[in-house]
């Protein structure tokens, strides 16, 4: 186990003139022994900021440190790290117990050694009864398992994992991820966990890196990012429906963009009076989407409501009125995107 | 694999069908009935006279030492041409696949042997080891080493393996390299994390993971040494010297047509279709089996 | 990229770089003697750089030679040698086509055996067979014509057979949507599954252009007037015994233009033959 | 005007030969029009004919080889002889105006002729005069036996020649002329004239005494073996090889080609060996006309021959070829012309031809000849590598080749 | 527009022995102009209940009518009516204008029409700007459109629609939703919609037909399948996190499930008593997963409880009391898994 340190790191591809910056100047203090979540949408340098640390992409400028040791260059193999990729990349000519076994075969660990760590990590995942299977010969949850099964008997000091969970189905996706916690409770090995999906990040992060096109958004709790965006971007990428981001609201300063999440919204017989333009039924709540009546035409801005299932549907094209709840509305700089503390 | 759709029509699929069957009829199956008619009869050259004689003809070949030595000849010269040329080109295919910069030209030149034809093939080697004028035989023999592919029968061997096997390697060099790059990339990286140094990785993930084509390649290969290098053969050797590079296929031309024994050369067609049916049933399955994976 | 060592990447340059220049050297070669005269290539050992008989060897190459065995010019051989091989590659790719499509796209009974009967023709090479096969031709009178020479090659498993793979590969869906928009059969085989499969139809393309051009047992043999020799024949020809090969830079030079069509198909094509194939074969 | 096609194996300066006597030919009357096509070497050319015959395609004129003669004899309805195409045509046709040992050769058991001699040859010596002068020899004097051959070689082989000695036609010289030149058997009943029954007996202790002297001389590098048929001939065109046994009908060829001064000389034999010399074989071949044509091609192809047997013609053709001249006329011409003074060694082929021939030397004419060759061919290279001794060659070069003759007799009764 | 029939329509695939019988016995009636959505898991039958009504699949029983009209051994070009596929289908080799006129050339419609109507509906669906692109030179979203434009311009009296947004990200799932929606308002073309997905379900559908195993087990609007559903089936179907059906609540009769909603279990100083497994944050609101404590041992069955995220937040191991919201109880019969009405 070890802490990670990034320190102003920057991704280039190509060199001259065709280079084109991927990261622009990351820098985390990783603890050791935490469960750190990197989210943010696709291309937005997640995959990339993961494979330095890794050590399968050179890193173009600043350090990566694991455990106080500068790993710039050294090979992946010789960072003490091991990583969980997205479509699982079992090796599918070897069996699960080998596939297992292959990075320990190669460091030269004991025979015995390799079939007791094995045999270990498959029990925690549950593997036992497929070690002979090549992976083809399983599901796509117990392939997922192998992977896993692969990077723990290493034992690292730290996992990288990249999407490791998007090829699962809903339902395995949420057993899955109540394991992984599990798992990381018990090994308490330093975790950089790469998701482009918020409600993966939200449950799994101790603490999580919000990006967009290459650079850090925002660093910290789950609870922080979401009950205290650091950006516009951050406040529309985590939660869902996404937080309503008002430049027209009726009481808006000019150069603010107001912020409320749609729960925040209560239907009060006055306050920002909007039409109704659709409503969804969703099972326990309904969202109602409502346009400005004060501003002129169509100004694009739709404003989302979240209410109860069991509270009444207005009809399309009635007039509603919405009061948000004062302590949950927030503020954003509309040219920078950046919160405000005070407006 | 079947489709799940498909149109209806009685007539519409044989009509579609009528060019190929019609062409696959009379110059394949008919002609391929007059040699098994053929086998069981002695002609004269001219095929005024001729008598059933049973199955003399396959008598013959098995008592004719000369034709056991053919098919002996015929496996050396195929496990020669295969091997070689699968792991000269997989060693190219390999290192094309590291090389980032001159790769298009590097793989241009790998894969113009490929429109050379046989008998063009045949007449370069031949002359580049011809025992007057040949560059490489001058080369050789100021480095003391005596090349007369016309009386060294393991010259001439390796005269036509070379010839054969130098026109084979684009095949299998564009095959590998295709092979290679479908290959996921997070496989060797994973491979890599796990510690597998280049060599390594090379013979625990890439090589077994190239299996599939290795094989395809296999059965590709060894049909192209029993068959299409005929013309090699040919314009070098001959198939001599004595019967040193005689193979199956030549032997058929050369005692049908050369040798005027028709009867003899059917028999021998009748052979070679039996081996060549059994490997068409091994390589239907493979291919079959190869794409319902895919 | 998972290793950055510059010596793996040398020696990658360097194996490739032994690779093309052993795999270029014949092709070289015969250029080289193509460009010298009979004499300079009867020294040993003969240059091994370009000489200065370039213009004189490829014309007594293209218009015939007095001395060679073949009167006939190579200009005709490469005509005879192009209409052989367009006739070969067109026809093989069009009724490839159509069974690949009869054979995918219905039931029918004997749709296995259909199959498998043309399948196993790839196993059945003409030098298998060539007697009879020479005694149907010539039962046709199809000897020595265009026809005789090109028409009994036609048949393709390997094309029936990839294009079988590729229409596999094409979403049911196109076929359903093509139907709810009332297409036919063979409306639907004009308008959208010819169209899909221009990449096999190129990669093929290159293959069976360089079978038909390379092609030589068959046309030695049905070919019996020299003004009907392809090319590759008529090089053969051109050396006759060995007897008497005084000019080896006429040969040479003919072996070069014989090269020339098809590798300048295959190299100019490559990307489209690797993909076509591959895409399917794999 | 009718088109009449004619496959031969004439190569090198001989094809341009051929293609002159046509072109002369067509010129000298419009009605007829002869085609010829060179179709390979004499046993491809042979086989691509008998394959056309087959598939009703043959050509009018075939030209094959002496060693062929048996097979198209034999062969029922596939020829038309060529004395009935000359009474058909209405040509003056005269067998006896041929020299006996040509027309004898293609004269059928029943004295009808049945092609027509075109280009018959011998095997002669030939080497080069520059490299003799080199090596220190006497230029204007052949080595006549074969021990005065192995000297000759090793004192070229000294002087560097990497190829002092060799020979084309392996076959049709060191074993079938070979058994005519010391008079001794190469198979029975005559060789074969005597009736289809005939046997192979090429492994006679002389034969085996003349290959084990040249699996010496190969051993030595004074013998170089450069394949089958007349493969050898370009290494000496080339200068390469300095003696050289061969065709006199690649005289035409040497004489345009080779770049040294060359001479031809009669066939080396061994001194104590009783009648040796007696004559050597006749080889070359002859034009055999194919059956089944149309009879105005018959017609055609008669007054072609007309023409190919004037005296002119064919004394000019001996003259330009090394092929003998096949008429008593023809040479009678020619020793007139003084052309044989003129160009020494040419009347070597004549003069070695028209010796009275005996029994055991008047040819060879056997069954699946060609197939024969092929296997003497295949077992002599053995020697050459060295993987068989020369009797176990010749002894398994004899009964594969009776096995085939056994064949022959069956499929002709 | 038209009335769609399905009487007693059972799909076989293969005949005798190896006859698979994968719809048993459907029977539905649509009325003119509705939007029904056929929602159900991977594998129940969808797809091939709709390709029945294109046409696409024979009928092994019953009929089918369109308008009336038995169709059942029509082409599918002469049911009038236009599809949608999930992966669009579109020709890759013609350009969007080319695909959206293909059905109306083969119908030999007149040029100028051709022109008129792809114009119009490629204004309808903002793809002018696209008509000369090929398929591959568009987004995901605008290939989409392109599909829909192609059922559009034929005017047919039914649209059918096979999952035709699972390919789309979450946002422009739900963007799209509303326009599908809309076009439907404006077009009033009779619909089958195909999903699995039940948001997309709830949302679009005016009655929707739930699927399981080849059996349509209710047929209602989304209001009534969400509040009363009819089987287990639908229950933990619809709605996520899904309904919890307990066999072991404290109170619960023998033979019988109870199902309540995780939103309707209201924490409360005393009431059903379960031990906190694991708590997850999802932004505006927490699940708390729970187990029973009064059955002995590990019983497998898990309680979900959801709160707002303002909610307290219980620790893990902790005992929590829940109560459920009386008329919000369902109960089961738990053999054949149907709905009860009275206990
Ligand atoms: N080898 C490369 N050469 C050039 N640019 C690249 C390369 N690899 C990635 N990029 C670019 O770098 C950026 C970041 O890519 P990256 O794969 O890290 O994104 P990501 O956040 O992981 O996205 P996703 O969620 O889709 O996996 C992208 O714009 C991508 O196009
Ligand atoms: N051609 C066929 N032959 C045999 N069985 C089939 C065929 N097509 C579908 N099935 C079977 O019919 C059943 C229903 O398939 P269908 O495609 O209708 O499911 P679906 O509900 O659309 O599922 P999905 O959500 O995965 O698309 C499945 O069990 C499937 O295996
Ligand atoms: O080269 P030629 O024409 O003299 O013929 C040689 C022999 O006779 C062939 O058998
Ligand atoms: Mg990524
Ligand atoms: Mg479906």
């Amino acid at each position: 186990m070890a802490s990670i340190e990034l320190k102003n790191v920057i991704k280039r591809y190509g060199t001259g003139k065709t280079a084109n910056q991927v990261i622009h100047g990351v820098n985390a203090q990783i603890k050791d022994g935490e469960f750190i979540v990197i989210v943010g949408p696709s291309g937005c340098g997640k995959s990339t900021l993961l494979r330095m640390v890794a050590g399968l992409e050179e890193i173009s400028d600043g350090t990566i440190s694991i455990g106080n040791r500068v790993v710039n260059d050294l090979e992946p193999s010789e960072r003490d790290i091991a990583m969980v990729f997205q479509n699982y990349a079992l090796y599918p000519h070897m069996s699960v117990f080998d596939n297992m076994a292959y990075g320990l075969k190669i460091a030269k660990v004991p025979e015995a050694e390799i079939k007791t760590r094995v045999d270990k990590a498959a029990k925690i995942l549950e593997l036992g009864a497929y070690l002979d299977r090549k992976p083809k010969a399983l599901s796509g949850g117990q392939r997922q398992r192998v992977a896993m099964g692969r990077a723990i008997v290493r034992q690292p000091q730290v996992f990288l994992f990249d999407e490791p969970l998007s090829n699962l189905d809903a339902k395995l996706r949420a057993q899955t991820r109540l394991e992984i916690q599990k798992l990381h409770r018990e090994l308490g090995i330093t975790s950089l966990f790469v998701t482009h999906d918020q409600v993966e990040a939200m449950t799994l992060a101790q603490r999580m890196i919000v990006m967009n096109g290459g650079v850090m958004e925002q660093f910290g709790t789950p609870e922080e990012v979401y009950t205290r965006p650091a950006t516009t971007f951050v406040a529309s990428f985590i939660g869902s429906p996404p937080m309503n981001l008002l430049k027209n609201a009726p009481d808006a300063k000019a150069g603010v963009i107001t912020g409320v999440r749609p729960e925040h919204l209560d239907i009060t017989p006055n306050g920002w009076s909007l039409a109704v333009e659709a409503v969804e039924m969703l099972g326990a709540e309904r969202l109602i989407y409502g346009r400005w009546t004060h501003t002129q035409g169509n100004d694009g801005e739709v404003v989302i409501i979240r209410t109860e299932e069991s509270a009444a549907v207005p009809a399309i094209g009635a007039t509603l009125h919405v009061t948000p709840r004062p302590a949950k509305i927030h503020h954003f700089d509309a040219n920078t995107g950046r919160r405000l503390e005070t407006v | 694999m079947e489709k799940r759709v498909f149109f209806r029509s009685n007539w519409l699929p044989w009509l579609l069908l009528a060019p190929q069957l019609a062409v696959v009829g009379i110059f394949f199956f008919w002609p391929a009935g007059q040699a098994l008619v053929q086998s069981l009869q002695q002609q004269d050259a001219f095929g005024t006279s001729v008598t059933w004689v049973g199955l003399d003809n396959f008598k013959a070949l098995w008592n004719d030492a000369t034709y056991l030595a053919s098919f002996q000849t015929t496996v050396i010269f195929s496990a020669l041409v295969t091997v070689l040329g699968l792991s000269i080109a997989l060693l190219l295919a390999v290192f094309a696949d590291r090389v980032v910069k001159g790769a298009t030209f590097y793989k241009t030149i790998l894969i113009l042997p490929y429109a050379v034809a046989p008998v063009v093939s045949g007449l370069l080697w031949a002359f580049m080891f011809s025992s007057s004028i040949g560059v490489v035989t001058y080369a050789l023999h100021k480095i003391g080493f005596d090349w007369n592919h016309l009386l060294n029968s393991n010259h001439a061997m390796a005269l036509v393996v070379m010839a054969a096997v130098w026109k084979q390697i684009s095949y299998n060099f564009l095959f590998f390299l295709a092979g290679l790059n479908s290959i996921p990339k997070a496989l060797i990286e994973a491979a890599a994390i796990d510690g597998a140094r280049p060599w390594r990785r090379f013979w625990t993930i890439q090589l077994p993971l190239l299996a599939p084509t290795t094989f395809f390649l296999l059965v590709i290969n060894m049909v192209y040494a029993f068959f299409d290098t005929f013309a090699i053969i040919d314009a070098t050797t001959q198939g001599g010297p004595g019967k040193a590079t005689s193979t199956l296929v030549y032997r058929v031309y050369f005692d049908g047509f050369r040798g005027m024994d028709f009867g003899g050369a059917a028999a021998q067609s009748v052979v070679l279709m039996v081996i060549v049916i059994a490997l068409t049933v091994v390589q239907f399955r493979y291919v079959e089996k190869k794409v319902q994976y895919a | 990229m998972v290793e950055r060592r510059t010596t793996l990447g040398i020696l990658a340059h360097a194996i490739m770089i032994v690779g093309a220049l052993i795999v270029a050297f014949p092709i070289y070669l015969a250029f080289v003697a193509s460009t010298h005269t009979p004499q300079e290539i009867m020294q040993s050992p003969m240059p091994l750089w370009p000489g200065s008989n370039f213009w004189e060897s490829y014309q007594t190459a293209l218009r015939g030679s007095s001395s060679s065995l073949t009167s006939t010019p190579v200009a005709r051989m490469i005509w005879v040698s192009f209409v052989i091989t367009m006739i070969i590659t067109i026809g093989k790719i069009s009724i490839s086509l159509l069974s690949a499509f009869a054979v995918v796209y219905f039931r029918f009974p004997l749709r296995q055996l259909c199959f498998w009967a043309i399948f196993i023709t790839l196993m059945l090479p003409v030098e298998v067979r060539i007697g009879p096969t020479y005694q149907v031709v010539a039962d046709l009178g199809m000897i020595n014509s265009f026809a005789g020479l090109s028409v009994p090659l036609i048949a393709s498993a390997t094309a029936t057979f990839l294009f079988r793979q590729f229409f596999l590969t094409v979403p049911d869906e196109l076929v359903e949507a093509a139907r709810v928009d009332g297409a036919g059969p063979m409306r639907f085989f004009i308008d959208i599954l010819v169209p899909l499969s221009v990449t096999s139809i190129a990669a093929l393309f290159v293959i069976q252009f360089i079978y038909g051009w390379n092609q030589y047992l068959w046309p030695l043999i049905a070919a019996t007037s020299e003004d009907m020799y392809p090319i590759v024949v008529g090089i053969k020809q051109m050396i006759g015994t060995g007897e008497s090969v005084s000019e080896w830079n006429v040969v040479m030079a003919t072996a070069v233009l014989a090269m020339l069509p098809p590798a300048l198909i295959v190299v100019l094509m490559q990307k489209w033959f690797v993909k076509g194939l591959v895409d399917t074969e794999k | 005007a009718t088109e009449i096609q004619w496959w031969h194996s004439m190569d090198g300066a001989l094809n341009d030969w051929v293609n002159d006597l046509a072109k002369d030919f067509n010129a000298s009357q419009s009605e007829y029009k002869v085609i010829p096509t060179y179709k390979g070497e004499y046993d491809q050319s042979m086989a691509a004919g008998i394959a056309a015959y087959r598939a009703n395609n043959a050509p009018d004129i075939l030209q094959v080889f002496e060693v062929g003669t048996a097979t198209m004899m034999y062969s029922k309805g596939a020829i038309k002889p060529v004395a009935e195409v000359m009474k058909e045509g209405g040509v003056k046709f005269d067998p006896k105006s041929y020299i006996s040992a040509v027309s004898g050769y293609y004269t059928a058991p029943n004295g009808q002729m049945m092609s027509m001699p075109f280009n018959s040859s011998t095997t002669v010596f030939y080497y080069n005069k520059d490299a003799f002068k080199a090596a220190g020899l006497d230029p204007e004097k052949a080595p006549t036996s074969w021990p005065e051959v192995v000297l000759a070689a090793a004192k070229l082989k000294t002087n560097g020649s990497t190829c002092p000695f060799t020979t084309s036609w392996m076959t049709w010289a060191q074993v079938e002329s070979f058994s005519t030149w010391h008079n001794v058997s190469y198979a029975s009943k005559f060789n074969g004239f005597g009736g289809l029954d005939a046997r192979l007996e090429f492994n006679s202790p002389l034969h085996v005494r003349h290959f084990e002297n040249l699996a010496n001389m190969s051993k030595q590098g004074l013998f170089v073996y450069k394949g089958r048929a007349g493969k050898a001939s370009s290494s000496f065109i080339s200068g390469e090889c300095a003696m050289f046994v061969g065709s006199s009908g690649s005289y035409a060829t040497i004489k345009r080609d080779a770049k040294f001064q060359f001479a031809e000389s009669t066939l080396p034999y061994y001194p104590d060996v009783p009648g040796a010399p007696q004559n050597t074989i006749l080889g070359g071949a002859s034009l055999w006309v194919m059956s089944g044509k149309p009879a105005a091609n018959y017609k055609g192809v008669a007054q072609f021959f007309s023409y190919l047997s004037s005296p002119q013609v064919q004394a000019a053709s001996h003259q330009r070829t090394g092929y003998l001249p096949i008429t008593m006329a023809a040479f009678e011409l020619t020793e007139k012309s003084g052309f044989y003074k003129k160009n020494p060694g040419t009347e070597v082929p004549v003069n070695q031809m028209i010796r009275k021939t005996t029994d055991k030397s008047r040819g060879v004419r056997l069954g699946n000849f060609v197939q024969i060759r092929a296997i003497v061919d295949e077992e002599t290279e053995q020697i050459w590598t060295g993987k068989k001794t020369a009797k176990e060659a010749l002894d398994s070069a004899v009964s594969r080749g009776n096995e085939l003759l056994a064949k022959f007799q069956a499929a002709n009764k």
